[in-house]
């Protein structure tokens, strides 16, 4: 029988490839697909316990539902900037990115 | 229909919105849109009023405009007989002003501000009527001094323009201020201001409405406070003694808004508030409240027809006459002559629309206000000339046009009430007729004495000169002597003067049922009957004395102005000072610019003196002080305080040196960083679980 | 366990066994469909343009496609150089996948549906959006700038008029108070007040779904005057005909929907005799998607194709302003009527 | 093995796949690529969950739209996101200690927890469960997502635009 442990132990390792994923890439749109990961991963968590843990007013939804929308807004917004940053500077290598670096 | 009558101010406000932001692109079109709303708007109103004489009941709607408890505050409207009929008259008299606008105002460059401001002033002016409560009606009753004043400086770069708006506000606020008290006064005894609760409260003689106050010496009954506070409202407004000051100035406006709004309609209102509060008035303790609006109106009627004897502006004669005719109405709603006063406000609607509008026809043509530099106008305008002396023998009371049947039912109810009153009256309709047939033989008789070419409108302000703009009359070509004005503007006279002979025909009795007239029937006040009071029949007596009054006072003018066998400073040489006392407007207005204007000028700068000497002189005292304080804390800031501040950055400085490599300002590295800090702080809660 | 304790595995298993089936027998179905579309587009456009349209290859060519499809299989498949072989492998298998998982939800007849999901036309709009990626891809991985252009305006495209395309299924779930699409055709005909509301949504769902199938005046992304065919300029017989299975595929699903959620799915004015309900149902459906289905080649061939700013400016500023508008109109009637 | 077992496997090991590719592979179109099989899975294990509306909405939003973006993105910006490109930092080893750190640690505080069974049915048609969720206990949470949508819908149009 597949239980809670089995979606936290997967979940677990979707959000430690996402960290990775944010804590080694260069190019900054691949580490808000790392970020993406990490989030997935918080939303299965939060669905699996509305089913384990407390099913009613499905509360786990509402909060994996607000996650992806701000996901959402986030990948608009920094997709936003990343082509700004890459029209500017031509890089989208975060540690290129030094403008304001004295 | 009635339920309907909502949207008769809808429209008027529509055309207020879309030409106030819309009109610069609408321009020349501007007034299709203000007169298509006040058309729908007339068909309305018209339709209910039809209902109303056809015998509909009378259709109170309300809704909840805000409820605190127990008290709810409605909004909502009232159709009756009053309410239907007036709005019927101010939307065929607005509606005609409006079309009469479209060529007097025409080449103006705020075309489209003017049909704006008309608008919102109908919207306010219907709104006030149709309403249900005193605060709807106060809604409607401030819109339309918000217009009175806009409309009055509309030529806004004129100085006397501005001064006039400025006392037609101040004054009327003296006046609404009252008012406003007085509809708090209302709310804190019967926890309502909606109308039919308070006047059925009132005459029920509820137990506050019979509470008493003392002021001073007096003791003055609530209800009958209450009334008078109400009355300070149409004191304003109707420019009664002693706020009438604002009126005879407010003739800075265009001419067309002279004739709407202080001739036919917003002066208006302050006599239909009383005609709708009449319930509050009557039911006071031996009607005293009206006794007070009967003597207030009486004295103005008076006090007004002196005045316009000795001017020589022919709007301002208009505007005194106004404020007379207002205090007819006053007087007679004051004597128990509810249908009296209001049907003269009817009739009066109709006949002095007719007189400013033929008066600015004719100022349009001769370019200047002074009647003594007319002349002989009869015979360049007739229609003009015709639709003025229609308008002036109803305003002066003769046979058969309107003003005779309402004037006349006034001084029959005077007759019948108080003596006193009658013989006032009689004397301010004689004054009426004198003054007017003066008015007439200067403008239309005689030779022409102003001069050939009619100078540039002198009412016009220099900018609209600069703009190319040659007075109202766009086009404006030389022409030898004045002229006819164009038909846009003469056919909305000759409507009007047909309204002015034929209007008081409702009046005739017999046209009613039991003998009396229409109007009687129509337009009567319930309180009455259960106080036995009767309305007095017509009399042929007092019908035909008040028409001798009327034909003696054209006959005194005739022989002064017409044929001249007294020559005018003849007669000015006979009555000595009284000439310059009422020239100068019996020094009402000069008592008020010393007494009001310049007190509050003397008191703001004794204010002034008092701010400038005693709180700044303290003011400097603390400032010297403190200068002085902080010159010491200055000394202990630049050693003690600077020195521990340099001693901390010196330290940071340092720290910072020796932490600077650890900012990279790569935002990995300080992640990697949170997530060994996770990691560590995890293990060191599970070593200590 | 066995086949039987699949079979009487909890619901969300049968789903997933549900999808596959629908996949297999979709295949077909969709297949079978595209075969007779292409071959109606060619017949409907030479109607159109006063030609006769394949002829030769069967009676009046109707095998014309089968013919075609024979070919197309018997060529050689070109991957080109330095082109991404993976990804230009996959591509097409996901654009045609994602036209066909349209169906699981689409009801053809009482009962007859894959699976009458709870949450049925945002399954929809969600498995359409799929599309995308397969087309963006194999652009990409053409290795040819025509072809990448021609994936970025699809991408731009497609996200652009997903928008409107869910605001008119978001007004249809408004009226019915459902996402199945069962109980949206059991809810159908809509009460007379809603017309206005339900024609604009209908209009904006057809416009959508045209710009969703990449289809004239929508068609920027493939373009042959400009891109030479866009994203799949590259892609040689079979890889090719998945395209098109992908396009036909999404057109008929489309329709189908269309069908479904403004139509009356498979109610019909009249009944019809000898058929049975199941009968009548797929009968009247048929007849009204394919009904549509001709509307949209009958635009395809009379209207010229939009500039990329122009349809951008559609959805943005026409489409969905229009919508949301009629959206809130549309919940306020139903909140007031109510 | 019964078959949600059997589910659960399958998708598990598309998303653990899927993860990897997105996070291991050298070319950033091929990691985007691989996020639709990952959050496909996802999407099913929803299912499994009985979150069906989830699912769709994550179909919908991350498959359809976030994906498509980023791939989008990657696609204009190609000149920086090449193969020629170096793709990693200098961390890679001290990242993956960490990283390995973390899940560990993850799975023995939540191994250590003894998880009960279901603690119930879900409401039966979540869709209206969720809707009603959202309108009444957390209409706040729903108004304020909403000014954020607004807010970056605004900021994205502000920022992404070419300068005049």
């Amino acid at each position: 029988m597949i239980g809670l442990p089995h979606y936290l132990v997967l979940s677990s390792l979707l959000f430690g490839m996402g960290l990775f994923g944010v804590l080694t890439r260069r190019n900054a749109v691949a580490i808000l697909m790392g970020i993406e990961l990490m989030l997935n991963a918080a939303n299965l968590n939060f669905v699996a316990f509305t089913k384990f843990v407390d099913p009613t007013f499905v509360r786990g939804h509402v909060a994996a539902l607000v996650i992806i929308t701000l996901a959402a807004c986030e990948a608009a917004v920094g997709l936003a900037l990343i082509i700004n940053a890459y029209r500017h500077l031509e890089t989208v290598n975060v540690d290129q990115v030094n403008l304001l670096k004295g | 229909m009635a339920r309907l009558a909502w949207l008769i101010p809808l429209f008027p406000l529509a055309s207020y919105g879309i030409l106030a932001f819309r009109g610069r692109v609408l321009g020349e079109r501007a007034p299709y849109v203000a007169i298509a709303a006040m058309a729908v708007s007339a068909v309305l109103a018209w339709g209910t009023f039809l209902e109303q004489v056809l015998g509909a009941p009378p259709f109170v709607w309300r809704a909840a405009w805000a409820v605190g408890g127990e008290r709810v505050i409605t909004v909502g409207y009232t159709v009756d007989s009053l309410s239907s009929i007036t709005v019927a008259m101010i939307t065929l008299v607005g509606g005609l002003i409006f079309v009469y606008s479209v060529g007097y105002m025409h080449g103006d460059p705020y075309y489209a501000r003017f049909f704006a401001f008309l608008s919102l002033f109908c919207a306010g002016m219907l709104t006030m009527v149709l309403a249900n409560s005193f605060l709807l009606m106060l809604i409607g009753w401030e819109v339309i001094g918000l217009c009175s004043y806009l409309l009055i400086g509309f030529y806004f770069r004129r100085r006397s323009a501005n001064l006039a708006q400025m006392k037609a506000f101040l004054t009327t606020r003296v006046g609404d201020t009252l008012m406003l008290v007085g509809i708090m006064a209302l709310f804190w005894q019967f926890g309502t201001v909606d109308y039919q609760t308070v006047f059925e409260a009132v005459h029920k003689g509820a137990e506050k409405a019979s509470a008493a106050v003392r002021l001073g010496p007096w003791e003055i009954p609530v209800v009958t406070l209450t009334a008078l506070l109400i009355f300070g409202g149409p004191i304003g407004k109707s420019g009664q003694f002693p706020l009438h000051v604002w009126l005879p100035d407010a003739m800075e406006g265009p001419t067309p808004v002279s004739a709407l709004i202080h001739a036919a309609t917003m002066v208006a209102a302050g006599v239909y508030l009383v005609g709708r509060a009449y319930p509050l008035f009557f039911f006071t303790p031996h009607h005293e409240a009206l006794t007070w609006v009967a003597w207030v109106g009486t004295v103005t009627a008076l006090m007004a027809g002196l005045i316009a004897l000795a001017q020589d502006d022919i709007k301002r004669v208009l505007a005194y006459s106004t404020i007379s005719q207002l205090g007819f109405m006053m007087a007679g709603l004051g004597v128990l002559g509810y249908t009296a006063g209001l049907f003269h406000l009817l009739t009066h609607a109709f006949f002095k629309a007719l007189l400013f509008l033929a008066a600015g026809s004719v100022i349009h043509a001769v370019r200047t206000n002074n009647i003594k530099e007319m002349g002989g106008l009869w015979r360049s305008m007739p229609v003009t000339f015709w639709t003025f002396l229609a308008g002036f023998l109803a305003l002066a009371g003769v046979f058969p046009f309107a003003g005779f049947w309402s004037k006349d039912e006034i001084l029959l109810e005077a007759y019948h009430h108080d003596p006193a009153i009658y013989t006032l009256l009689t004397a301010a309709a004689f004054l009426t007729a004198l003054y007017m047939s003066r008015l007439v033989a200067y403008a239309f008789f005689g030779r022409y004495r102003g001069p050939e070419h009619p100078e540039p409108d002198p009412w016009l302000p220099e900018d609209y000169a600069r703009a190319g703009v040659h007075g109202p009359h766009h086009g404006h070509e030389a022409h030898r002597g004045p002229h006819e004005s164009p038909p846009v503007m003469t056919v909305p006279l000759m409507v009007l003067a047909f309204f002015a002979l034929v209007a008081g025909f409702v009046g005739i009795p017999g046209t009613g049922p039991e003998g009396g007239s229409w109007i009687h029937h129509f337009l009567k006040f319930e309180g009455f009957e259960e106080a036995g009071i009767h309305a007095p029949s017509f009399s042929w007596p007092l019908a035909l004395r008040s028409l001798a009054v009327a034909l003696a006072g054209i006959g005194v003018a005739w022989v002064v102005y017409g044929v001249r066998w007294v020559r005018s400073d003849q007669v000015r040489a006979w009555v000595g000072p009284l000439y310059p006392f009422l020239r100068n407007r019996m020094y009402i207005d000069t008592v008020y610019a010393w007494v009001f204007v310049r007190g509050g000028l003397a008191l703001a700068a004794g204010l002034r003196w008092f701010d400038v000497h005693g709180v700044d002189g303290l003011v400097n005292l603390v400032g010297g002080v403190t200068v002085l304080v902080s010159r010491l804390h200055r000394l202990f800031d630049t050693y003690v305080v600077d020195g521990l501040v340099n001693l901390i950055g010196w330290l940071t400085r340092g720290l910072g040196m020796l932490l600077r490599p650890l900012q990279t300002g790569r935002a990995y590295h300080y992640i990697l960083v949170a997530a060994a800090g996770l990691v560590i702080i995890v293990v060191v809660s599970l070593w200590r679980l | 366990m066995g086949l039987g304790g699949l079979l009487s595995a909890v619901w969300q298993v049968e789903l997933v066994r549900m999808v596959v089936l629908a996949a297999v027998v979709f295949t077909f179905l969709a297949v079978g469909g595209a075969l007779f579309l292409v071959l109606a587009e060619r017949k409907i456009s030479a109607w159109i343009q006063a030609r006769v349209g394949p002829k030769h290859v069967g009676p009046h060519g109707l095998l014309q496609t089968v013919a075609d499809t024979l070919k197309l299989l018997y060529k050689e498949n070109i991957v080109p150089h330095r082109a991404d072989r993976v990804l230009f492998s996959i591509a097409p298998i996901l654009v045609a996948v994602a036209a066909l998982l349209d169906w699981v939800v689409i009801p053809f007849a009482p009962g007859w549906v894959v699976r009458d999901l709870n949450v049925g036309i945002l399954y929809f709009a969600a498995v359409s959006s799929l599309t995308v990626i397969g087309i963006l891809t194999g652009g990409w991985a053409s290795n040819n700038k025509y072809s990448l252009l021609g994936g970025l305006r699809s991408a731009a495209q497609m996200v652009s008029y997903e928008l409107p395309l869910a605001f008119s299924l978001l007004l249809v779930a408004t009226l019915t108070g459902t996402l199945s699409t069962v109980r949206i055709v059991e809810a159908q005909p809509y009460p007379a007040y809603l017309y206005p509301s339900v024609a604009v949504a209908a209009v904006v769902f057809l416009v959508a779904a045209t710009a969703e199938a990449n289809r004239i005046p929508f068609d920027l992304p493939e373009a042959e005057a400009e891109l030479v065919a866009g994203y799949f300029s590259e892609y040689t017989p079979m890889r090719f005909a998945l395209f098109q299975l992908g396009e036909y595929g999404s057109l008929l699903a489309s329709s189908a929907l269309f069908t479904t959620l403004f139509l009356g799915g498979w109610k019909g004015p009249f009944p019809l005799p000898w058929l049975g309900p199941v009968g009548n149902g797929l009968v009247w459906f048929l007849l009204k998607t394919y009904a549509v289905v001709f509307f949209l080649m009958w635009v395809r061939w009379t209207y010229p194709r939009f500039r990329i700013d122009q349809l951008l400016g559609l959805s943005w500023k026409v489409l969905l302003p229009v919508s949301m508008m009629n959206l809130l109109v549309a919940g306020w009637l139903v909140v007031v009527v109510r | 093995m019964n078959a949600e077992a059997l589910a659960f496997c399958a998708l598990a090991a598309m998303v653990l796949v899927g993860g990897a590719l997105v996070v291991y592979s050298r070319n950033l179109v091929h990691a985007a690529v691989s996020l639709v099989p990952t959050l496909l899975g996802v999407a099913g294990l929803y299912v499994l969950l009985h979150a069906e509306f989830v699912a769709a909405i994550q179909i919908l939003i991350y498959v359809g739209a976030i994906t498509v973006l980023i791939l989008f993105v990657i696609l204009l910006t190609e000149g920086a996101t090449g193969l020629r490109v170096r793709q990693r930092n200098e961390q890679v080893p001290l990242a993956l200690g960490v990283c390995g750190a973390l899940v560990a640690l993850l799975w023995v505080v939540l191994l250590r927890v003894p998880w009960g069974p279901a603690a119930g049915p879900l409401p039966p048609y979540n869709p209206g469960a969720v809707g009603r969720s959202f309108l009444m206990p957390y209409v706040l949470a729903f108004e304020v997502t909403s000014l954020v949508i607004l807010a970056s819908l605004v900021g994205a149009i502000v920022i992404a635009r070419r300068e005049e």
